[in-house]
């Protein structure tokens, strides 16, 4: 994967007011990693249909929704630190 | 604020170094659970963690006195014995916490306080540790409380 | 005296949940009359196949179940929550009530209240 | 649990009692505050207040090590005068002030901890406090974390 | 005034997520009652326009909204407590 | 560096913003570029006339003045919410510059950080 130029890192479920301000601040070359309650994005299908979007296996599975997501968007914890070492710049909503 | 300020940003940290700062506290939120497995990940992937910065609801994790029921994880014990086997420093706002009653002896004698609550190997000090650890090139990830 | 303790916090990201569920086992321990409602994010802690060891947590899934049995009235579960996280009746953990929250069923209570 | 709950509820609470139950911390909710001015409102409109009950992260408020700055409202030591004044039980919720780190004397020493942090006159106590109040017929007012 | 049925205590903005519910749960006979940041519905025009909707002075001249709501509807934590205390029952959200 | 502060949480509710600006003013004072952004219900912190004492909380009205001064590069505010939450420039404190956020605007700093 090419390096991101901003990892958005967004842990808050989406009814929360900040979910929706992350979403106005992903640009074309940005990613998009849910973790904890952020990773119930994966019900609300328009949110993710992008293929810079990713989501952390433990809060998935934990929640009982890695079934809802493909298996190439799914990341470890290992995955995370890559992402977050490479990306240009790390934002957490 | 650390004295240390000038010569760090001097000495800009390698690539690969991360702080993280949590501002969740545990019970209220998932921040240092979350923290605790990408620092573990960081560490086994050759990274290097230069502190973690407790700000916020966050220094709530430095407390010496949380007892979870026994099948419960204790999330501060475990995030100390992690700094401690790791020789990461665990540094906790002194503004936050002295708001939210996280002192340690010599905040309690200070102030005349009945007793301390800080667990070791965590400590207390200035936002100047925060902003040390930014402009010296650290990679800084913060974990908020989610929702 | 009946009481409706309603939780709108998704699971294990606080423990709210958690403490509510606490809240209605007490009133029942007392023999007071109660429900559990879940509503908003909260539907999600109803999911069937949670794994919360997977973030270092205790299920509440054993602790639902055991509800009825401990005199705890009913589950129920609102529908537009529940269609907005994806859950049909058959992703459910067992003896949920789907219903509608609103007006008519907050009414239906003495004692209504969130943990946080 | 509380084991005055048979008796209680066999002499229901005369109308015009309040109980107050705070579930959000000092400095993260204004539900302290809020929660003050109500309770204050209600005693000079002549109500009885039963108790005050702390529930979730509302236990912060009951924190004896507290020290804000001094031109900010120190709200664990305003409310406890508060509720010395007018002689008004206050209760800390014993599962969630332990897994928060906020204990008594006697759980420090149960468990073992390097000490204690629980102001005076709040006490420590189970669920059953709040059933106890609810099931009296008080009238039960939430202060809850506001956003 | 006539007993309020159920008196709802609002402490949340309106882009709280709770917010929104509470609006769900408000009957023909209930009063809302605005506390801490849910004053801040006083500048959302269209949630206020109802006769039972009431918001705490305190709160209101905190955030410097006192001149946004008619008089009448300005309340004091006296008057929240008499509400609390008539009203059939009484929901904090 | 330049660093973007970030306030969405509307005031007195928490101390969320205070704490935000505390590390603003932190930057500042070790000559490190930061800018203050308000959003979302955040914006309520730059409303003329507020009087925190009705809360018995301090203002942040003159740290927020001061906040050039000490080497704050701006404060800026969110278009969209400030129109959400009826603030006209003429109802802001002074010293605000209105601005859109979005991909632009956080695109432009190194380093982006809300307090909590």
């Amino acid at each position: 994967m090419t390096p991101l130029k901003t990892l958005h890192i967004l842990n808050k479920p989406p009814d929360h007011s900040r979910y929706r301000l992350c979403l106005c601040a992903i640009g074309p070359e940005d990613g998009l990693l849910l973790t904890e309650n952020g990773v119930l994005a994966v019900t609300w299908l328009a949110d993710i249909n992008s293929e810079r979007c990713f989501a952390l296996a433990p809060d998935l599975e934990a929640r009982g929704l890695s079934p809802q997501i493909s298996s190439e968007q799914i990341v470890s914890f290992e995955d995370m630190v890559d992402m977050a070492a490479t990306a240009e710049h790390v934002i957490s909503w | 604020m650390s004295s240390s300020l000038p010569e760090q940003t001097q000495t800009p940290a390698p690539a690969g170094v991360f702080t993280l700062v949590i501002t969740g506290a545990p019970y209220s939120s998932q921040a240092p659970q979350t923290a605790l497995g990408f620092a573990r990940a960081a560490l086994a992937a050759n990274k290097r963690i230069d502190r973690i910065f407790l700000y916020g609801d966050g220094v709530h994790l430095a407390s010496a006195l949380s007892v979870p029921p026994s099948d419960e994880l204790n999330l501060s014990e475990a995030w100390a014995a992690f700094l401690a086997e790791n020789s990461i420093a665990g540094v906790a706002c002194i503004a936050s916490a002295l708001r939210r009653g996280l002192v340690n002896d010599s905040e309690m004698q200070r102030y005349g306080l009945p007793g301390s609550n800080l667990r070791a190997p965590f400590e207390i000090a200035g936002l100047g540790e925060w902003v040390d650890s930014a402009a010296s090139g650290s990679r800084v990830i913060y974990f908020h409380k989610g929702g | 005296m009946r009481a409706l303790i309603i939780i709108d916090q998704p699971p294990y990201g606080s423990w709210e949940g958690r403490e509510a569920l606490d809240m209605a086992l007490s009133l029942a321990a007392f023999d007071q009359p109660v429900a559990l409602l879940f509503c908003g994010a909260g539907v999600n802690w109803l999911r069937k196949g949670q794994d919360a060891g997977k973030v270092q947590q205790k299920s509440i899934e054993r602790n639902l179940a055991a509800a009825p049995i401990f005199g705890v009235e009913a589950l129920l579960a609102d529908a537009g929550a529940c269609d907005q996280y994806g859950l049909a009746e058959a992703d459910l953990l067992d003896d949920v009530c789907i219903t509608d929250f609103g007006t008519e069923l907050t009414g239906g209570f003495d004692h209504v209240a969130f943990a946080g």
